[in-house]
């Protein structure tokens, strides 16, 4: 276990109280070591669990992770209270998830390729994006275009935050602005999506990328399910807006296994960024206005 | 039921009255009547009692007023409009209503979202709903505009983007997200504008802007106040509640930074003037595009990015401080 | 009449045969000169008529129409002989048509603006696109290049044409070279299609315009009417493949009646090149790098 | 019917035969057997009577083989291959497969038609005529593939694009001329390979490249035969007469500079030696990539321009000559 890790290890709870987790899609009752060995895929019926952000960097990464943007923290710009002021909401998910907001970013290898990874968690408040998922992302993409690194983000989001109103909102155009000077550059992004990506997130970073992967099965779409069966007064087939729906639909372009996601996002990297890029793209742009 | 339209009957029913009594005592000096100059005092006050000061709530409906003037209204004053239609593969979405324009002698593209006055067209634009199709007009005519350097002028008033389910089934989220990247380095002056509602990915679709303005009543929200009761609390009905919480009014917008100016409505709603409204607006664009087109592209792009950049609140934890926040 | 259209009238045989005109669609009887003066619609029932290329580019321009391309004519590439050899059809449409080709080209002012003109006729081999169009076409875009002037092109084409064979075919591809050099630089192009046009004309110039324009009631589409047919085993709705009908798909901007289009054409060109252009395109390529 | 097919029908009766009394004879020494040798020698008269020389028609045939080799043939022969799908607003077009790829090195972005092998892919993949949406992704990943300085290898293979009600509704038309602008100046190599049936626009969607190259016994012509003689004649069973007519032979594609080569095919057609064939077509665009790579990305688009505009043929009246041509 690398140093990064440790460290992040060490703030977590003893397992014992979680040593055996239900899977919620076929009921088979899974052996907490078992299931993160399988990367928290069920064996018997290959439901993949939400995952940690931590659990992900670590399966994903060659060993290092520098963290950044970790010192950007939530403020409380609206004093928000309703049931409870909005950073007693914050606190909580701080205890439960043992993150400090909804994305960790930061750089690191994957099979000797340096990357620019962000990776949300849907356990702090519902990945919901604020003012510090978008912070933490802008920063990220800026900094791997000055390093001229790929960038890979992982979503898992219910939406903008309500609690920061249109600070949220305001969020997914200043992603918007850091994506696209980074692409512009030259660079590869690359999406992985999961279970779920709905609201700004969709209708921003999570479909402006390169090449959008999904993982099997999971939630994608911009409307949540209930808003839109509320709408047309009938239920949705049970289908609709999954990764798999979405690929036929022509939105995503590949669904992949999370056991095959390493080696997918491996191979991506290579055709990405195999080729000398810097002078290639230098030269396209010298000539540009021929 | 529209509550400012509620609060508006007695002060209709009053100057009616006032109204009549004008006709009636048409041939007295001004001022003279005593009975119609009470009444127009007391107009003047309940006027100012019921708008002087309007809760977010109010604002919201103030927004929504039947009569409040719609995208079309603005386009109908405009010196020339040649509207262009579809996005090339698949619909024409109604809801978005784009195209070349001239005013006071500039030329620029228009985009606009139309919720419909009566109900004939409230149906066919969506009630001003845009669906993907509609999105991707405008992503083409962001290109069309900057290819012939024309400056942008959005019109913003929408609820929300469509969420149906051909809307789904056609990416709305990738139609969304595409708009916004489409904008965010056109290289051409944008000015976004709310008249009406503003609302969510659905309306920020056409508002990343170099300057973004609104209506002193519009409003402009992450959700609709009857979406953000039911996504927090699971109860549409406490949109009340909701709207106090979203400062989603033009005061609190332009604090935050989000939104440059607010141009003031008459007393009682754009309604109670819309020519006089229309032509402040027209106006106020006018001048920011003026201001616009003297900034080098380049540094209109690299100004734009440094506006967004900077929105957003939070702490930094110093280094060395503890690990809590 | 200006000089140029005059020197071609006189090529025309007189018009004693031709005074009355039959309408198609509700069968009017309409005199040969008040047809004319109403641009060749129908004052019945508003059919447009198909026009020929030098009718409609009278109408338009101000004055003079200096034609360019006129001097490429037809060759024989593949010594094609069916019926007919191929040479005596190209003969037999120049008798019908007083045309050399399929499309006539040139340069004019429209309102006082320069533009370049493409027309193409449908009396000329149903306005089927050989090297001829093809070559002219790109000489009209080359030429509007250079002289930074807006062009517009008039199509009315059954598609490539056979006797050509692939010859005809690749000038979908020359012609979309020309069009996309011409458009990098900053010009404006506007199409108006008439009826008909159908395969290769519809699959390249026809949909690269910047601002696409229909008469009403034209037949546009990639795949003939009959083609669709055949392979469905049913017949089609009227509307199918009509301007109307591709107005509500998205297919194109705006439907408009002849008796308007020159005036709609002139504010096209007035929100297009009203700006110093040269100026603000200059700059926008000098700083592309960024 | 597949006159190819019919036509080989003897042949493989007699390879059959050989192979029975090369079992029989199996311990004798090889050429000793009189029968053998004979019937040796007699399928290869037959062979190259049969092959030797095939009319434009038969090449059509050939071409739509039912063993000839497919596009997925030749990715299965790649050393990687990742598929990317969908244009990302409507669906994914199974016609066309395309993603990234490695070969020998080399990294690329492969685009390809697909027309499938048995009846069920076949309708799977509409028996490669794709739809708009298929040429929406190719047009998405021309650009993906300039973003990234991939060269780009399609593979052509198509009796044309779908001519359904539903891709007249998406508008065909568009999709293909959107094609042809993307790839007229995509700053990075492109090699197309017609390795079946090249049949009009809808093949041509995928050959606006910097080397056009073609398999020895494969079509490409400006319609089908079919097509032609129906819009000619009005008589589609006159194809045999239309592809006489039509030039579509890899031989005149290259004398009329369409074509910058012709792969050789075995005697009898790619399918008699698929990997050999298929390792061919490889290393013949691996080696033009290689030749191409080494152009400085402006003078590519320059050059591929250049080689686009020259084709066709026709008169230029001199100047000073009667006015009749
Ligand atoms: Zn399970
Ligand atoms: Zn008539």
């Amino acid at each position: 276990m690398p140093d990064w890790l440790r460290l992040r290890r060490a703030e977590e709870p003893p397992v014992d109280a979680a040593q055996w987790t239900k899977c919620p899609k076929c009921g088979t009752m899974l052996y907490r070591r078992d299931l993160a060995a399988a990367l928290f895929v069920c064996s018997t019926c290959e439901y993949h669990f939400r995952m940690h952000a931590f659990d992900r960097i670590s399966g994903l990464v060659d060993g290092d992770f520098t963290e950044s943007g970790a010192d950007v923290l939530p403020g409380d710009p609206l004093a928000w209270v309703d049931k409870r002021p909005y950073p007693v909401k914050l606190e909580a998910d701080r205890v439960k998830s043992h993150l400090t907001e909804g994305i960790v970013c930061g750089f690191g290898t994957i099979g000797g390729i340096a990357v620019a990874l962000g990776v949300m968690d849907f356990n702090f408040r519902g990945g919901t994006m604020g003012t510090v998922v978008g912070e933490r992302l802008a920063l990220l993409f800026e900094e791997a275009r000055k390093r001229r690194v790929p960038c890979i983000v992982f979503t898992a989001s219910g939406g903008a935050r309500m609690e920061e109103g249109m600070l949220a909102l305001m969020q997914m155009a200043k992603i918007t602005l850091a994506v696209r000077r980074f692409r512009d550059d030259g660079n590869f992004y690359c999406v992985v999506l999961t279970d779920p990506t709905t609201g700004g997130v969709s209708a921003s970073f999570a479909f402006q990328a390169d090449v959008i992967v999904s993982e099997p099965k999971a939630a994608i779409g911009f409307a949540g399910r209930r808003v839109i069966e509320q709408t047309i007064r009938q239920k949705l087939p049970d289908n609709f807006q999954t990764a798999e729906f979405l690929l036929e639909r022509g939105a995503i372009d590949m669904v992949v296994k999370r056991a095959a996601l390493r080696d997918t996002l491996l191979r991506l990297l290579d055709y990405a960024v195999g080729e000398p890029r810097v002078a290639s793209h230098a030269s396209r742009n010298g000539s540009a206005a021929r | 039921m529209n509550v400012i339209v509620e609060r508006e009957k007695g002060l209709l029913e009053l100057e009616r009255r006032i109204k009549e009594l004008q006709v009636l005592f048409a041939d007295q000096i001004p001022g003279s009547n005593v009975e119609l100059s009470a009444l127009v005092e007391k107009y003047g006050e309940i006027q100012r009692e019921i708008f002087g000061t309007l809760t977010p709530w109010q604002r919201v409906h103030m927004a929504r007023h039947p009569n409040r003037p719609l995208a079309l209204d603005y386009i109908a004053a405009l010196d020339a409009f040649d509207e262009l239609h579809g996005d090339r593969h698949f619909r024409d979405d109604p809801a978005i209503v784009a195209g070349f324009a001239k005013f006071a002698g500039r030329r620029v593209m228009v985009i606009a979202q139309q919720k419909g006055r009566d109900v004939k067209e409230k149906v066919l634009r969506n009630f001003g709903m845009p669906s993907p199709e509609g999105y991707r007009k405008v992503q083409r005519l962001v290109a069309l505009a900057e290819h012939l350097c024309l400056p942008i002028v959005t019109l913003i008033d929408t609820s929300g983007a469509d969420p149906g389910i051909a809307s789904e089934e056609h990416a709305q989220g990738e139609s969304i997200a595409q708009s916004l990247y489409a904008f965010s380095t056109a290289r051409t002056p944008i000015v976004a504008t709310v008249i009406g509602e503003g609302g969510s990915g659905g309306a920020l679709a056409l508002a990343v802007a170099d300057r973004v303005i609104m209506l002193e009543h519009s409003v402009y929200s992450v959700a609709s106040p009857e979406g953000c009761a039911a996504i927090l609390w699971g109860d549409s009905s406490k949109a009340e509640e909701a709207a106090e919480h979203l400062k989603l009014t033009s005061d609190d917008l332009v604090r935050f930074g989000i939104v440059d100016l607010a141009i003031p409505e008459p007393l009682g709603g754009a309604h109670r003037d819309a020519p006089g409204t229309i032509a402040r607006v027209w106006e106020t664009i006018g001048s920011l595009l003026d201001d616009l087109g003297r900034v080098e592209r380049g540094a209109l792009v690299e100004q734009r990015y440094e506006k967004y950049r900077k929105i957003g609140e939070f702490a930094v934890r110093r280094a060395g401080s503890a690990d809590s926040p």
